[in-house]
């Protein structure tokens, strides 16, 4: 329908967005003649974390980093599952209870590659990319995320353990 | 050289300073990061390290002129 | 944020559509405070299939079982994951290239679990939901449909092979 | 009793008719159908059979009231 290339499409989504990310318009882009699959991941701010009551979350990224290595892992999961589209959006700065952190869609031919790959984006954004949280509790007190704690593991702060296995 | 630090790195120091002394790589690097702060050193073991956009290992050499940016593991998502 | 049950608003969404799915709508009842990851299938119509052009489909769904299956479907699922929502929607009639002839909308506190249940609901209705599809070609002829063909292996049209294994 | 076919059985039967002749259970409801097109035996082999909302087997007892719906394989998504 949209005559532009998939790549021309995916590098008008910045990977990193101060503003609340703009679901709709995104999932307007991930249409694609060939592809018969579109799976859209939105990670969402919960309103508690390990028992605790959180007010908000605040972002805060390297983006010279952040957008290299986001537009790699986007090209290394096209290529791995030959998808027509992928694209991804991170917030930065203060994100809301129930509002979205993060959005992964991915477009395929058929549906088992667009659900492989859009799991394989967010687990490497998560572990890999120079993004962190700040948990804001309803106490007033903070606290910095530390979700990939892989390190402790590996020995090695580049190596990280993937439980879908890719 | 100037060093950068993100996240929970804060606790232990100023985002953002001009470093004493020249480290020639990141394990210098490390061994004056904590003539500063000796409290950082479980935190800096988790750290990676990146000039630019791309992350080094212990091998690159650094320079005086060099910004260093110091990465606490990823909390993302 | 919502203060409505997540059944409430499940029951809100028609199992069949003959109107275009509203995405964006159905996204936005897929918000819950507690649910940390929100994944969407969008199942759409590809310009060709097994090597001949499409022109577009047509759907035709028998709507008592249709519905009360899916809504089975997704109770299942809820269950089965922990699932904060959990919502789905099938066209009926003619449906274009490009379009979204279904979705699959799971919510949960974390991603695993609602990746796994819009994969678990999205192969369920696939297979047994009493709906079927005519492709219509660029050259004027036309074809039902056969997706599942599991009662050639099991012998029996109701039972049904996954390969996810669920 | 009232029958009605879906899908790729329209290319077989009429979409809705009254069948003439009693059928017990299903098995005997599929040999009414062959005789009107003998033409339809592997895919009647594949379908299942509904009575309103639920699926029945050949335990279920037919009669002459119901409507019964033919449900070949399902092709949606």
């Amino acid at each position: 329908m949209i005559p532009s290339s998939s790549s021309r499409r995916a590098a008008a989504v910045r990977a990193l967005s101060a503003e609340p990310v703009d679901m709709a318009g995104m999932l307007a882009r991930a249409h694609h003649p060939g592809a018969g699959a579109v799976v859209l991941f939105s990670g969402e701010v919960r309103n508690s974390n390990r028992g605790r009551a959180v007010a908000f979350l605040e972002y805060e990224a390297y983006p010279p980093l952040a957008d290299k290595l986001i537009a790699e892992i986007l090209a290394v999961a096209t290529e791995k599952w030959g998808l027509h589209i992928a694209l991804a959006q991170h917030r930065v700065g203060r994100v809301e209870v129930g509002d979205t952190a993060v959005v992964v869609i991915t477009a395929s031919a058929h549906r088992a590659e667009a659900y492989a790959a859009n799991r394989y984006i967010i687990d490497r954004i998560k572990h890999e990319a120079p993004i962190w949280k700040c948990e804001h509790y309803t106490d007033g007190s903070h606290e910095w995320g530390n979700n990939c704690n892989c390190h402790a593991v590996t020995g090695d702060p580049s190596k990280h353990i993937y439980e879908t296995g890719h | 050289m100037k060093i950068h630090v993100y996240a929970g790195l804060k606790d232990y120091f100023q985002p953002e300073f001009e470093l004493e002394g020249l480290a020639r790589n990141t394990d210098e690097l490390k061994k004056l990061l904590l003539a500063i702060n000796d409290k950082a050193g479980k935190m800096l073991a988790s750290c990676r390290f990146a000039v630019e956009e791309g992350f080094i290992d212990n091998q690159f050499k650094l320079n005086e002129h060099d910004t260093i940016v110091i990465i606490p593991p990823s909390s993302g998502g």
